[in-house]
């Protein structure tokens, strides 16, 4: 297996073999949150920048500071705290590059650093002693399987949006149950990778 | 005191009804005691987080709580970590990454801004009634997927049929938390008529 | 003398939609029959089976939902039928019921009755069979042989079969899926009778078969084994799941013709066709949004640019 | 002869039965004056004009009985000659009652003496063709009633190039076109020369569908050696009369969105307004009678020269009454069975100048179906001929949203009912299209007013 195809393979298996929401179940409650598409690819697309960030931010805080100095028991705090950091570097950076995106996520990023998501990614890849190049894949592919699930699910959710859904069942419940069936068609690509 | 608690287990249920920590209740109810587990973690850090943040909540500017509610559960998280990790290792091990999740759980956000604008009584009244919301919701999830996915309950064989897979993998775990927020809304709104749930 | 008021237009063309699901209906019959020649009694006790528990399925939750029953334009039939045809004939007969229930309640009832699921129900109700219990999905038997368990399917061993076999259909395989040239007279039918348009099943037979080929396959091997055919002409044609437009179909059948080729290369399941048409009905929508007619009197947006720097 | 000049979509309504013409197609044209005709004050799209004659009058064929009202008024004339009986609103097509004019018919049909012909087109002064089609009241007579001087009126920095005259007749049932190209053919050149000299336009083009042959052959005879008029078959395809589809056809332009036919150079006329141009033109006479067909479940279907303002109930009369049991008659409809308009009775609707058909349908016919839902099959995308989203607009109109079915170009839509003639659920798309539009239109009436 040439580097190219391992590199490859790694990288479809973190967008589509476990896919950020459908396989590890991180991010779920931003994912439900119902959106227009054009928002959602925005969210999308901000969520992917925060969570490379943070994951290569992440591997540098364990392996430099807290591996040598054996304090891996404040990961929890080191990394929620980079978290909180990069998201309001990417919020200060984003309205100043993009101002009109700011508008369609009315200009706040903070519930992206409350997304379970972007620091999952981020301990997964200390547990499992990615080195930096893996992390990082790692952290954007998490992203971009972040923001598939999310523009995967703003469409099915403008369709369902003048569906005859049952009383009880709608908002959240049906959100989760096309979730569930979208995770069903995902597990197509258990084996790859 | 008691409307609150009511509120935060039956019509205002943090996860079938306002749809907060999804994600634990996704990925850990495979099986009951887990969910079981996970439900206790979340409800003890749920209530010291509500007490931080409503001693808190008149300091912090506006723009800064988010910020600041997941430090507060990330400290929380820890402290839960280290129990977890010392008194039942096998319980920490099954939970894996999902206790440092605890720190960013929409569930504890979510109450932290409620706390911090309200008064003690009603902060720690909703805090309470949504851990044991939480943990009833859990452990419910955690049963029925342990059912129909392993096949077992607490560990004794009950299933007549092979188990079904599907509902150990997460596509299954989607399926029937919606099915069971769906149920639940169903019998809590057909129990006390059209009465609005508080946020 | 009481005059109707209704409105503009008073005439209507003949087609309804308890029409179009009967023509899939009798489109079906040939390969029930093949099935049936094949695979001996299981197969009809399969079909019965999962088409009678789709139309009460349908039946119960219209009623608990309160909404108009609406068993009579054969939908539900239709979704048994093509479940029990995808089944292998050895598959239990309460696997099959509860692929039926799943397909009607879960996936189309709860989400509003016909026309609001986003996913095929049958296939969503054979992935679920698939996942939930491998072992009954994957237990294939030997066509015309009594009940002789049979060795793998041309996916598993594609060396075994000649193709004369492989289009003749007296191999190991699901129920409707064996016999290609019942499936063939299927959607001469549908063709026919203008129930779908040809643009879905040729280009995804197609595609499948340049995409196995480029992933070392055989070109014509892998179009004609596994399902593909008879979920190109019954499958991916469902009006509800797929594209609107002639464009979006094209995409669409792209799209599942690589993924087929992608889960038969490198994927765990041998059958890779369920999971793609399922991944592709969930990208519908988008690729509905991005496959929209230009209206007349607007420039689309290539005339646009040409007269901005023209 | 059947060509393939054609625009993407459309339907095929009728089909098997030649659109539900052959009944009458081969009737030649049958005069019929009315015992009394009560003439609608709001036959044309602009005000409706008032009246300048009271009751106990005594008029004479073609005198002028109202003045023009407003920038789009026209004057309305007596199609009979007699005596005023009464001067007063009356239940007309749409639902609120019209001012309308009831006159006695003497049948002496003695013309007044105030025309003034302009004799033959080709040689007349051209700067007066514009006003003698004004004081003859012509209006577009395919079902729009624009009148036709306003439509003539070129405003500077704007040309026409091509006049097409619309000779398709895609509607069902109806054959007045086709019996008038039969009959009149020369009038009808003779008409768009006159239109063509007035805006000195070089090229006209006279369209017709392929399902009409003989009235192809007739027109090519009439318009040989008159220069700068062709003839145009047309592929037999509802809606290829919409204007829209025939400019986009004949000349392959596409008028843009909120636009007007004379921006993309083209004026299309109808070919009874094409008659009724010439009649005003040669003989100076104004617009006071019409070819309608009245078909469906009656008698005798026939076609019929019949006065403006003659009674409906009198035309079924004439062609000899219902074929089926009077409580059979499901519905009376005013034009075709696409675009027609469902009458509330039969006693008190008269025919105006641009009611092209009357059809009776049987009870079982004009069954109303209940709505199933939409199952996407696609058939209304393909159908619509402006290319527009009928099954997603249907659920914006449902839900009243103006915002998002202006989005998806909702005021595009032609109201051709395309849609809801192929929709497999019997979903009615254009009737809530209609309704979208009207409360878009009215919004923006009052968001102007």
């Amino acid at each position: 297996m040439t580097d190219i195809s391992r590199i490859l393979l790694f990288m479809v298996g973190c967008i589509f073999t476990h896919n950020v929401v459908f396989d590890r179940m991180l991010g779920v409650h931003d994912a439900g949150q119902p959106r227009r598409f054009e928002t959602s690819v925005i969210y999308g697309v901000a969520v992917c920048i925060v969570m490379t960030l943070s994951a290569v931010c992440c591997w540098a805080v364990q392996t430099l500071l807290l591996a040598p100095m054996h304090m891996e028991y404040l990961q929890i705090i080191a990394f929620s705290l980079v978290v909180v950091a990069v998201t309001a570097l990417t919020q200060l950076c984003v309205s100043k590059v993009k101002p009109e995106w700011m508008e369609t996520l009315d200009n706040c990023l903070m519930p992206i650093a409350a997304n379970c998501a972007v620091l999952g990614i981020a301990i997964v890849n200390a547990e499992a002693g990615y080195t930096f190049g893996y992390a990082l894949l790692s952290g954007l592919c998490g992203g971009l399987g972040f923001l598939l699930a999310i523009v995967l699910l703003a469409g099915v959710y403008e369709k369902l949006e003048f569906a005859k859904v049952p009383e009880p069942f709608k908002g959240m419940p049906i959100a989760v149950i096309s979730a569930g069936l979208i995770a069903l068609a995902f597990i197509g690509f258990k084996g790859i990778a | 005191m008691d409307n609150r608690t009511s509120n935060g287990i039956l019509a205002g249920n943090p996860l079938f009804r306002l749809g907060l920590g999804v994600c634990p209740a996704l990925a850990v109810t495979t099986c009951a005691s887990a969910a079981l587990g996970m439900g206790v973690a979340t409800a003890c850090v749920l209530v010291c987080s509500s007490l931080v943040a409503f001693v808190l909540g008149k300091v912090v500017s506006e723009k800064g709580t988010v910020a600041t509610w997941i430090m507060v559960t990330a400290c929380f998280a820890t402290v839960a970590q280290f129990i977890l990790k010392g008194w039942f290792p096998e319980l920490a091990s099954e939970l894996g990454i999902f206790v440092p999740l605890i720190a960013v759980s929409s569930l504890l956000l979510s109450r932290a801004d409620f706390a911090s604008n309200n008064s003690l009584g009603a902060a720690m009244g909703d805090a309470v009634g949504m851990g044991i919301g939480y943990i009833i919701a859990m452990t419910l999830v955690g049963i029925v997927r342990e059912i129909l996915g392993q096949g077992t309950l607490f560990g004794s064989d009950l299933l007549p049929f092979t188990p079904m897979t599907l509902v150990a993998l997460p596509a299954g775990g989607f399926i029937v938390l919606g099915l069971l927020m769906g149920c639940w809304n169903a019998i809590t709104a057909k129990k006390n008529g059209k009465e609005e749930t508080q946020a | 003398m009481k005059l109707h008021l209704s409105p503009a237009p008073h005439v209507h063309s003949p087609q309804t939609t308890r029409a179009l699901m009967l023509n899939v209906l009798v489109a079906l019959i040939p390969c029930a029959i093949a099935g049936v020649y094949l695979f001996g009694f299981s197969a009809i006790l399969l079909m019965l089976v999962s088409v009678l528990s789709a139309v009460a399925g349908e039946a119960i939750i219209q009623k608990i939902l309160g909404q108009k029953s609406r068993i009579n334009d054969m939908s539900a039939a239709v979704t048994g039928l093509i479940l029990a045809l995808n089944l292998s004939p050895r598959t239990p007969w309460w696997v099959a019921m509860a692929g039926s229930l799943f397909a009607v309640i879960v996936v189309k009832g709860l989400f509003g009755g016909l026309g609001d699921n986003f996913l095929n129900p049958a296939l969503a109700a054979r992935a679920f069979l698939l996942v939930c219990w491998p072992r009954y999905l994957t237990t294939w038997a030997a066509p015309l042989a009594a009940d002789a368990v049979a060795g793998a399917t041309p996916l598993a061993n594609p060396a075994g079969y000649t193709l004369g076999q492989l289009f003749l259909g007296n191999i190991p395989g699901s129920i409707g899926e064996v016999c290609k040239p019942a499936i063939l007279l299927g959607l001469v039918y549908l063709l026919f009778t203008k129930t779908i348009t040809w643009q879905i099943p040729v280009y995804m037979t197609a595609f499948t078969g340049v995409f196995c080929a480029l992933m070392g396959g055989g070109f014509v091997e892998s179009m004609l084994s596994g399902g593909v055919l008879f979920a190109a002409v019954f499958m991916a044609t469902d009006y509800v799941t797929c594209p609107m437009s002639t464009k979006g179909q094209i995409v669409y059948a792209a799209g599942i013709g690589l993924i087929i080729a992608l889960i038969r290369k490198f994927g765990l399941y041998p059958e890779g066709v369920t999971f793609a048409i399922l991944l592709m009905n969930v990208a519908t929508p988008i690729i509905d949004r991005f496959t929209k007619r230009r209206v007349y009197g607007y420039e689309d947006n290539k005339k646009k640019e040409a007269k901005a720097n023209g | 002869m059947s060509s393939n000049n054609t625009f993407r979509g459309g339907v095929h309504p009728l089909h098997g039965a030649h659109e539900g013409k052959s009944p009458t197609r081969g009737q030649a044209v049958i005069d019929y004056t009315a015992e009394t005709v009560t003439i609608m004050m709001g036959m044309h799209l602009g005000a409706p004009s008032t009246p300048t004659v009271q009751v106990g009058d005594h008029v004479k064929l073609g005198q002028q009985i109202a003045d023009p009202v407003g920038f789009l008024g026209l004057p309305v004339h007596a199609s009979v000659s007699g005596e005023v009986i009464a001067v007063g609103p009356v239940q007309s097509v749409m639902n609120p009652a019209a001012m309308a004019v009831t006159i006695k018919n003497d049948f002496k049909d003695e013309w007044v003496d105030t025309l003034e012909p302009l004799g033959d087109v080709e040689t007349c002064d051209p700067t007066k063709i514009v006003p003698a089609i004004k004081a003859a009241g012509v209006c577009g007579q395919g079902g729009a009633s624009f009148p036709t001087h306003v439509k003539f009126a070129v405003k500077e920095g704007q040309y026409c190039d091509t006049i097409i005259v619309n000779g398709a007749e895609c509607e069902t049932h109806l054959t007045c076109d086709h019996r008038l190209m039969l009959e009149q053919s020369k009038r009808i050149v003779d008409g768009l020369r006159a239109a063509m000299r007035a805006l000195d336009v070089k090229k006209g083009v006279i369209a017709i569908e392929d399902n009409k042959p003989d009235a192809i052959e007739a027109m090519r005879k009439a318009a040989e050696g008159r220069d700068g008029v062709e003839i145009m078959p047309l592929m037999t395809k509802y809606p290829q009369g919409g204007e829209k589809q025939l400019i986009q056809v004949v000349t392959g332009r596409e008028v843009p969105t909120k636009k007007l036919p004379l921006d993309v150079h083209v004026i299309v006329l109808n070919v009874s307004t094409a008659k009724s141009i010439a009649d005003a033109v040669i003989e100076g006479k104004p617009l006071i009678t019409r070819i309608t067909t009245v078909t469906g479940h009656v008698v005798r279907p026939c076609n019929f020269r019949v006065r403006v303002g003659t009674m409906v109930d009198e035309l079924i009369a004439e062609c000899g009454g219902y074929s089926i049991p009077e409580d059979q008659v499901g519905k009376v409809v005013m034009g075709g069975a696409m675009t027609g308009f469902p009458c509330p009775n039969t006693t008190h609707i008269p025919i105006a100048k641009a009611n092209g058909g009357v059809v009776v349908y049987s009870e079982e016919e004009s069954k109303d179906y209940d709505e199933d839902p939409c199952i996407r099959c696609g058939r209304c995308v393909e159908a619509c001929p402006i290319g527009l989203n009928p099954y997603k607009l249907k659920y914006f109109c449902d839900a009243g949203d103006m915002k998002r079915a202006g989005e998806w170009c909702v005021m595009d839509c032609v109201v051709c009912g395309s849609c809801s003639y192929i929709c497999p659920a019997h979903r009615r798309l254009t009737s809530s299209f209609k309704a979208m539009k009207d409360k878009i239109a009215a919004e923006a009436r009052k968001g102007k007013g």
